[in-house]
């Protein structure tokens, strides 16, 4: 055809970099998601510096200065057994962020992943993998908890276990339906057609696919997640007193929600503050990842 | 509820719990059966409804008793034309001799341990039972009342129902269980053809309610009359604050012990049990938990306990505590790693300990288990300090025994409950136990505490009562102050308006 | 028959679909292809025309093992394709290549024009990854797209320039055979002629072989040199494309020829003569399945399968006025 | 022919944001179109025939898309109506087929409810009546056994009888004017002919008007009245079909003509145009033909060439400087 | 269609078989002694030694499995080792009011759910759309817990609307619906949140779809398209995520059953392992496997329902 044209658009940079841009380009062109950003790091900040933001040492009980309401030495009061709540908040926030993010994560690359294994496998790697999910799903999610809890002890790391073992089951079926109607797709079909192995074709192309729906669950399941932990808690299982957990001191504070409710209501905001924080970055985060975003249609 | 008539009296019953046990008095521990049993079951001998102390005790099914001189012969006369339950006939002697033989076999019972002592029972003729023991006990009588395995059960009908007769107990109390609904209730009627007169009150709905905070709604909008309380002083200051209701506290109360276990280090060295002991500031903490809710402890032997003896303990001093630890080469302060149940009356305690020994620089590493486990891990010894919390019939000996007597230490093949490994007080514990002469015996148990605290086998926290939200229409008909049994006992007398 | 050494050989390949109906009743059963025998030389572009859901898609995936043919077996370049293993097909596949028909389907929405061609010639290697951006803007350049086009997604372009990206990436690897599903369908004249340009070029440079599928005779008189017509699943007529145009021997062929439009008002608007229902795959009609619409059609047509008939010139009808 | 058009198209543009801007994918489109007649839209792909149509029925995102120029519709002007006021228009009036089969259909919805609800929107009758009508219409597009199939789903057809529900979802509207966006591309020849035919019959028997999209001129021979051919944006030639064929005159559309191949005769190369359509975001300012024509002249850069008559007594309008000069343009005006 | 839910029980067999073997073997390795537990902390080792034998713990695991499944397959699911009720009694009585507030929940959870998450879908990033996200996730926040004491609080104590616990005995269909409302609000409307924002998502996915503009160009009037083109497809993953969601309800309603004193599946199940009472914990396993492949299966059902192009090979 013609001479081979002499400019050209496309240099090549890191992928990172190109993702990096893009989440940059929309998240300053999306108010939301900058605030969803900005909330983020400040309950990050908050966890990092509690010791800057809370000068009160969060075990320090003082059994005289029990169920204060909140009041300007304890600005949000403290709990039955006189401990500030803002610094248990504050330093909380490090093991239920951590609790919850982790959790999350684990569930939804491990449960994503068998999704998309068993959607696109089909056949017997199909079938192996949705029986495990049924099995998972036999065990309430509560029993699964204490099960894993009650065999292993309870610590941060097997709570995340637990948690994410619970999880798992969503993400694989969230996953594994719209690999299935993407694997008749020409555009897979196409990928066979090129020669490309198995896995690519499941990482490169259909993960990008239904990265949202993920997304959206994900920064669902988050929530549910902290709140599980608080369920555990509330059968007593939770992190080791007198670590301060949001789900812990929800637990606590539902001994006492009918003299005290603040003390079950302010680990429950806490816990909305990072849920609203990450659905403003997820649902950003999906529009920079979806080229095809059209408008609705009025 | 029941479409009640308008003349239908209704007494509604809120226990903490999710569901009821074993329905059957010589097999169930817990205080919600228990609380049952109350209402279903007599014994030989009772304690004056209202009161938890022994001293109180009075006739029953029996309506007198002798024994022989050396108190090894005890010969009881039963009231004739009790009627038992459902249609199963007079309780006899026979009834009587069963149910005390079904209480001290192991197979059958929880308690034989109470029945021991008993070498023979035999019923005389209808209405005269014999018991014979092999060694002298500290209270016959004690062990007669109805609680455990002091109710008397009917012959007949535990025998034709086997298996079943948990499911639908059947004794000679005031009332009678009608319907049991999983997690929900059980429902027992008035016994017409009740002994002491026909209950004024027609039924008893026993609601299982797990969650205080409902508990608490219900009882708030009147959908209970009676509730169990927690042992808690925001709790007590807001139900007493509502109208037309009170609160009332009961004895016994439970002792909370935190044992220390000698066998493991560094809890072997005195200095550093010693130092624990000064670091628990025990009125704080009943502070902490209520006034009216707790009260500090005074020995390892709870308070108005047959034996109890007022015995000082190290006082609270976190700074000598440091020393001491200082001084055993600890300086940096110990570390304890302890197995906690989930459960919460008991964690709530730890927490606060672990709270407050952390001043001086002993850190409790808590694992937190669910109930199970914990009864299970602490009788490996796989805990450095175990806290409990027991009532015990109000005699030293037993506590003593159970908790303080190396015969009982855990792992061992007679094991009961002592988790310190304590062994300091067996002479006297057991010198008491056969000791006839009263004065003798009180000096022995005086001493055996003495030992105890001395050598901090363990550290007593508090006594903690029950709490009970009662609604001013229930009239019970008695002073309520104790209630040996844990539940409100619910009389022929007592009514609703 | 061609005497040149035959590229891909097909013979006798079915593929039957299960179509759900109601849940819990047993499905019913498309025969989209019945018993296919078929080859293409090296350097030669075979024509396959045929009514829309005749099954022409279902035979270029098929001869791929896009979709695993029930029975039968297809020959690649002396190689058994049905039973090589997955390994082995892979590396096949950079000399196989598919146009799909459906532009808005066979893009990836979430990947750029870039990313997707460089992925191709990263998998097969097929230059060194400094070159890539030259070889894109070639790549694009020759399917008639701009350099820019590069740093776009699939929705930003028209179903036409959709289609040239599809081209653009079956070029990429340098295939020896490519299935080209209708690729020039929904292409204006001008872009038409252009990759009708470029195919015949590449053929011609590096002696590629197609199945060319389509609907447009035109298409397949300028562009084969043998064509297929194909009617419910199979093969009723083939032969080279001038003899096979110029002189139909199956019914359908002749009417096919008659329909086609030719640009000329006066011509066009010449009722012509198409007559019957076209018949539901689900439930094809006995004997020969032209028979319903067949003007010549006798009742030998209604009960009996017609066979093969080699008529000479390298022509074969499966007609019963032949047989 | 009437005297008033019943779609009168003015000056129309659509332009699409992109990259922040406003970018303009079609510029100054007009055509007129009568009742009872058919105009074909042909043109390079990707030049804006569908963006045009969707346009006129205002389904474009407003967000995305703007709208210049104006649509008369019966004397009406389309251009600035709410969305409510465009649904009465859409479908009881101008109706549209769409160029995707695939897509176009509702996945969850049988095809028969699909065109029974077309009717039912814009006419009181029963369900039964509707569902009556919609089987005659499903005949109508030669869909077999048609009654059996009204309860299938989209996915149970083929891609080519998926294009002829659309096409019947359309006509069962009984629009006034009927956009159709390449209905014929998906099919074979002879299911072609056969709905060309009917499409034919329909024009005639309902009075409707159509604007037809295609690339094949094979299809433009068979079934249009007058020809636009568009080029980057634009309309570049407008003409009676039986003049364009005859002789047409734009550069470009010679080109086409040039590029057929053609089932009667064989050809041995096809003229191809060399170059490539400019992108939107980079139109040439005057002629956008002009950098591949090879009848380039100097003038050519500089200023677009009106879309005009020739000969001011035909009704054949080129947009080329070989053929008017826009210095007479101007002075006309 | 009754050839499809056999097949698809039968296939259970095999889930319903490893379940069991994880809480036979799980529930046994993990410390903890029901014959401790029900004899209480004053029991003599001997008694309890006999308690063991009493009831079958004395022998090796492999043994008791094989007694359980013996029993099973006779129909016989023991009885509870802590209350001695029998299993199959149990399960009897807790079923209907799992059942009821599961269902009851669902409804909340859709008739909520569905709508806002669709409105809020059309309006999006608007005002309406950015409260209907936000309140969602308070849903989702708030454990069911806390929030169930609150509306306890508000409806039941002070407007007294509705009972604190759910009336027990024989009652009037209309007082068991009333004591039913607040729990299933509780459970819904954490479902309900769940909807919100996958109804949200696929509405967005779909108005975006070329059959809308197919849809619009026939002149159907915009709240029909949404309704009668929009919606349906839309509800398709929902139908998905409420499935999910279907089994995790049954399991899940422990807490939410325990502030509002109802019994339950899940209430059972927790506290039957919190005792050890393994008969039970066995036997409610069994039927609570049952009843998620069962929900499962109306999934499937529905989803058959919705999605035409579903298929069942
Ligand atoms: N995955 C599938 N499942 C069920 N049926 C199918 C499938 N793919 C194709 N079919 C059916 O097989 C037949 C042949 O389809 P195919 O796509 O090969 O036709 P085609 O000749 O390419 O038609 P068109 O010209 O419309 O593209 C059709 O009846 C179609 O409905
Ligand atoms: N949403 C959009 N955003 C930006 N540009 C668009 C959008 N939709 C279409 N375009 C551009 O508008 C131009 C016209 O597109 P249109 O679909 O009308 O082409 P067409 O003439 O119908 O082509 P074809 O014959 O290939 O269908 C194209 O260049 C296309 O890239
Ligand atoms: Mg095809
Ligand atoms: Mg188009």
């Amino acid at each position: 055809m013609s001479a081979a044209p002499e400019t050209l658009a496309i240099r090549p940079p890191a992928v990172w970099l190109r993702f990096a841009r893009a989440l940059w380009r929309t998240a300053t062109a999306n108010a939301a998601m900058m605030t969803g950003i900005a909330l983020f790091l400040a309950v990050v900040i908050v966890a990092i510096g509690a010791p800057v933001f809370a000068e009160v040492d969060p075990l320090d009980q003082d059994l005289l200065a029990r169920l204060v309401p909140p009041s300007p030495g304890h600005w949000l009061g403290t709990d039955a057994f006189g401990r500030d709540i803002w610094a248990r908040i504050a330093y909380g926030a490090r093991i239920s962020l951590v609790i919850g993010l982790v959790a999350v994560g684990i569930a939804m690359v491990i449960g994503s992943a068998l999704g998309i294994l068993s959607g696109y496998m089909g056949g017997w790697v199909d079938q192996a993998i949705s029986q495990a999910t049924n099995i998972l799903l036999a065990f309430p999610s509560l029993i699964l908890g204490l099960m894993v809890v009650a065999f292993l002890g309870p610590s941060v790391p097997n709570l995340i276990a637990a948690i994410s073992l619970a999880t798992i089951p969503q993400f694989i079926r969230v996953s594994r339906a719209p690999t299935i109607a993407l694997r008749e797709r020409d555009f897979i079909q196409a990928c066979r057609a090129l020669g490309f192995s198995p896995l690519r074709i499941m990482v490169r192309h259909i993960l990008p696919n239904i990265w949202p729906e993920i997304l959206v669950m994900g920064s669902l399941w988050l929530a549910t997640a902290i709140r599980v932990e608080a369920s555990l808690a509330f059968i007593g299982l939770g992190v080791k007193p007198p670590t301060p957990t949001w789900g812990g001191m929800i637990r606590e504070g539902f001994e006492q929600i009918l003299n005290s409710v603040y003390l079950a209501l302010f680990p429950s905001l806490a816990i909305l503050v990072v849920v609203l924080a990450l659905n403003m970055i997820g649902d950003g985060l999906r529009d920079a990842l979806d080229p095809r975003l059209k408008e609705s249609k009025r | 509820a029941h479409p009640a008539s308008a003349a239908e009296k209704v007494i509604r019953v809120g226990m903490a719990t999710g569901d009821i046990g074993k329905m059957d008095p010589h097999v169930a521990a817990g205080t919600p059966e228990k609380t049952l049993f109350t209402w279903v079951f007599n014994g030989l001998v009772r304690i004056r409804p209202g009161e938890a102390n022994p001293q109180f005790i009075e006739p029953d099914l029996a309506t007198s008793w002798e024994h022989s001189a050396d108190n090894l012969t005890w010969t009881f006369h039963l009231r004739k034309g009790v009627q038992c339950h459902g249609g199963y006939g007079e309780f006899t002697a026979d009834d009587a001799a069963y149910s005390l033989m079904r209480a001290a076999d192991p197979k059958r019972s929880s308690f034989s341990s109470d029945f021991k002592a008993i070498s023979g029972v035999e019923a005389l003729d209808k209405y005269t039972l014999k018991i014979t023991y092999k060694e002298h006990v500290p209270s016959v009588l004690g062990y007669l009342v109805n609680i455990q395995g002091g109710n008397m059960v009917c012959k007949k009908a535990a025998e034709e129902m086997g298996a079943d007769f948990a499911k639908h107990p059947i004794g000679t109390g005031p009332f009678m269980f009608q319907e049991y609904k999983p997690q929900q209730e059980v429902v027992l009627v008035a016994n017409p053809d009740y002994f002491r007169g026909k209950p004024k009150i027609d039924r008893i709905e026993y609601k299982f309610i797990q969650a205080i905070a409902s508990r608490d709604l219900a009882f708030e909008k009147g959908e209970l009359d009676i509730s169990y309380g927690r042992s808690d002083q925001a709790w007590y200051d807001r139900m007493s604050k509502l109208k037309d209701a009170s609160v009332v506290t009961t004895e016994p109360t439970e002792l909370y012990t935190l044992h220390l276990n000698q066998s493991h280090k560094p809890l072997d060295d005195l200095r550093v049990r010693q130092a624990i002991a000064m670091s628990i500031p025990r009125d704080a903490i009943v502070k902490y938990r209520g006034e009216r809710i707790a009260r500090a402890a005074k020995s390892v032997v709870p308070q108005g306990y047959l034996g109890y003896a007022d015995t000082p303990m190290l006082p609270y001093d976190p700074k000598k505590a440091k020393a001491l630890l200082k001084e055993a080469g600890y300086p940096d302060g110990i570390k304890l790693h302890v197995v906690q149940t989930s459960l919460g009356v008991m964690r709530d305690t730890m927490e606060v300990l672990q709270g407050q020994m952390r001043k001086a620089g002993i850190d409790l590493d808590l694992q937190i288990v669910e109930h199970a486990t914990f009864h299970a891990d602490i009788r490996k010894d796989k805990s450095d300090a175990v806290l409990y919390a027991a009532s015990r019939f109000p005699i030293a000996d037993i506590y003593l025994s159970q908790f303080y007597d190396s015969a009982s230490t855990v792992g061992s093949p007679t094991a009961v409950t002592n988790f310190s490994h304590c062994n300091v007080a067996d002479a006297e514990i057991r010198a008491a136990r056969t000791e006839t002469d009263a004065e003798k015996q009180l000096a022995e148990w005086k001493l055996a505490q003495k030992k105890i605290i001395d050598n901090v086998c363990s550290v007593p926290v508090y006594e903690l009562f029950d709490a009970w939200a009662l609604s001013n229409r229930v009239k019970l008909g008695y002073t309520l102050t104790g209630a040996p049994g844990r539940g409100i006992p619910l009389l022929e007398e007592t009514t609703i308006d | 028959m061609t005497t040149a050494q035959p590229l891909l050989q097909v013979f006798g390949v079915s593929k039957t679909f299960d179509v759900p109906r109601r849940i819990g009743a047993p499905p019913g059963k498309v025969h989209a292809l019945d018993d296919v025998t078929l080859d293409i030389a090296i350097g030669e572009t075979l024509g396959l025309v045929g009514e829309s859901g005749c099954g022409k898609s279902t035979a270029g995936r098929a001869f791929l093992r896009l979709i695993e043919p029930d029975t039968g077996e297809v020959w690649f370049d002396g190689e058994n394709l049905t039973t090589a293993i997955p390994s082995r097909m892979r590396t096949l596949r950079k000399r196989l290549q598919i146009i799909f028909q459906d532009p808005y389907s066979s893009l990836n929405p979430r990947q750029k024009v870039a990313d997707m061609l460089a992925e191709v010639l990263s998998v097969h290697k097929v230059c060194p990854r400094a070159e890539f951006p030259r070889r894109i803007a070639q790549l694009l350049d020759e399917v008639g797209l701009p350099a820019s086009a590069a740093d776009r997604f699939p929705h930003e372009f028209s179903g036409g320039q959709r289609q040239r990206l599809g081209i653009a990436r079956a070029l990429s690897v340098g295939p020896d055979l490519i299935v080209a599903d209708e690729a020039v369908s929904a292409l204006d004249v001008s872009i038409q002629a252009q990759i009708l340009d470029l195919l015949r070029r590449l053929k011609a440079e590096r002696n590629l072989s197609y199945l060319f599928i389509t609907h447009d005779l035109g298409v397949v008189r300028y562009f084969c040199q043998r064509a297929a017509v194909m009617y419910l699943g199979r093969i009723v007529e083939t032969g080279p494309v001038k003899d096979l145009l110029d002189e139909p021997l199956h019914p359908y062929t002749r009417m096919l020829r008659a329909a086609s439009p030719v640009p000329n008002p006066v011509e066009a608007r010449k009722t012509v003569q198409v007559t019957g229902e076209v018949p539901s795959p689900l439930n094809p009609p006995t004997g020969c399945h032209f028979h319903p619409r067949c003007p010549l059609a006798k009742d030998i047509c209604k009960q009996a399968r017609p066979t093969v008939t080699e008529m000479g010139g390298g022509r074969a009808v499966a007609c019963h006025l032949y047989g | 022919m009437t005297d008033a058009p019943v779609l009168a198209v003015r000056g129309l543009s659509t332009q699409f944001r992109i990259g922040g801007a406003w970018r303009a994918a079609t510029r100054n489109i007009a055509f007129d179109l009568y009742e009872n007649q058919t105009i074909a839209l042909v043109g390079e792909s990707g030049c804006g025939k569908s963006i045009t149509c969707q346009t006129i029925l205002g389904l474009l995102p407003a967000a995305v898309a703007r709208t210049e120029g104006s649509i008369v519709y019966q004397g009406r002007e389309l251009v600035g109506l709410s969305d409510a006021e465009m649904e009465t228009v859409r479908g009881k009036e101008i109706a549209m087929i769409f160029q995707e089969p695939m897509t176009a259909l509702n996945p969850v919805m049988t095809v028969g409810e699909q065109i029974a609800e077309a009717i039912r929107v814009h006419r009181r009758c029963t369900k039964a009546e509707a569902k009556a009508e919609a089987i005659a219409f499903m005949d109508r597009v030669r869909i077999p056994a048609a009654a059996q199939r009204y309860n299938d789903y989209p996915h149970q057809f083929s891609g080519g009888m998926r294009q002829r529900i659309v096409i019947a979802m359309a006509m069962a509207c009984k629009p006034k004017v009927l956009l159709a966006d390449e209905p014929t591309t998906a099919l074979d020849v002879t299911i072609q002919a056969q709905i060309l035919a009917e499409l034919r019959d329909l024009c005639a028997n309902f009075n409707m008007s159509m604007v037809f999209i295609t690339h094949s001129l094979g299809v433009v021979a068979a079934i249009a009245d007058r020809v636009a051919v568009m080029y980057a944006g634009e309309i570049v030639e407008l003409a009676s079909v039986e003049e364009l064929f005859a002789a047409p005159q734009h550069p470009y559309t010679r080109a086409l003509f040039q590029a057929i191949p053609r089932v009667d005769e064989t050809a041995e190369n096809l003229q191809a145009i060399p170059g490539q359509v400019p992108p939107i975001t980079a139109f040439p300012e005057g002629c956008r033909f002009a950098p591949r024509c090879p009848m380039r002249m100097e003038k050519c850069a500089g200023r677009p060439p009106r879309l005009a008559a020739a000969d001011p007594a035909s009704p054949h309008a080129v947009a080329c400087f070989l053929h008017h000069d826009l210095a007479l343009e101007e002075a006309a005006e | 269609m009754a050839r499809y839910a056999l097949l698809k029980l039968l296939y259970a067999v095999p889930t319903l078989f490893a379940v069991l073997l994880l809480v036979f073997v799980l529930t046994r390795v993990i410390p903890g002694d029901p014959a401790q537990l029900i004899l209480g902390d004053q029991a003599t080792p001997e008694a309890i030694a006999a308690l063991r034998t009493q009831l079958g713990l004395d022998k090796s695991i492999p043994l008791q499995f094989l007694d359980f499944l013996v029993g099973v397959l006779h129909g016989d699911f023991g009885s509870s080792i802590v209350t001695g009720q029998s299993v199959v009694s149990l399960a009897a009585a807790v079923l209907p009011s799992t059942l009821e507030l599961t269902v009851a929940s669902l409804v909340v959870g859709v008739v909520f759910g569905v709508p806002l998450g669709a409105w809020s879908a059309m309006r999006r990033n608007r005002l309406p759309d950015i409260a209907v996200r936000i309140g969602s996730l308070i849903g989702l926040s708030l454990p069911a817990f806390v929030f169930g004491i609150l509306l306890l609080v508000v409806f039941a104590v002070q407007l007294g609307w509705f009972p604190v616990i759910a009336p027990s005995g024989d009652v009037s269909v209309f007082e068991d619906l009333r004591a039913l409302v607040l729990p299933a609000v509780t459970l819904g409307i954490l479902m309900a949140a769940y909807i919100t924002r996958v109804t949200r998502s696929s509405m967005l996915q779909v108005l975006g779809e070329d059959f809308i503009r197919t849809a619009r160009a026939k002149g159907v009037p915009w709240w029909r398209v949404v309704r009668r083109h929009a919606l349906r497809n839309a509800i398709i993953p929902v139908v998905t995520v409420v499935g999910l969601y279907l089994g995790v309800l049954i399991g899940n309603s422990v807490l939410t059953e325990m502030v509002f004193n109802r019994p339950g599946l899940g209430k059972l199940i927790v506290g039957a392992l919190a005792q050890r009472d393994y008969p039970v914990l066995q036997g409610l396993m069994v039927l609570y496997t049952l009843l998620i492949i069962l929900a499962n299966l109306i999934t499937d059902l529905a989803y058959g329902v919705f999605n035409p192009r579903v298929r069942f090979a």
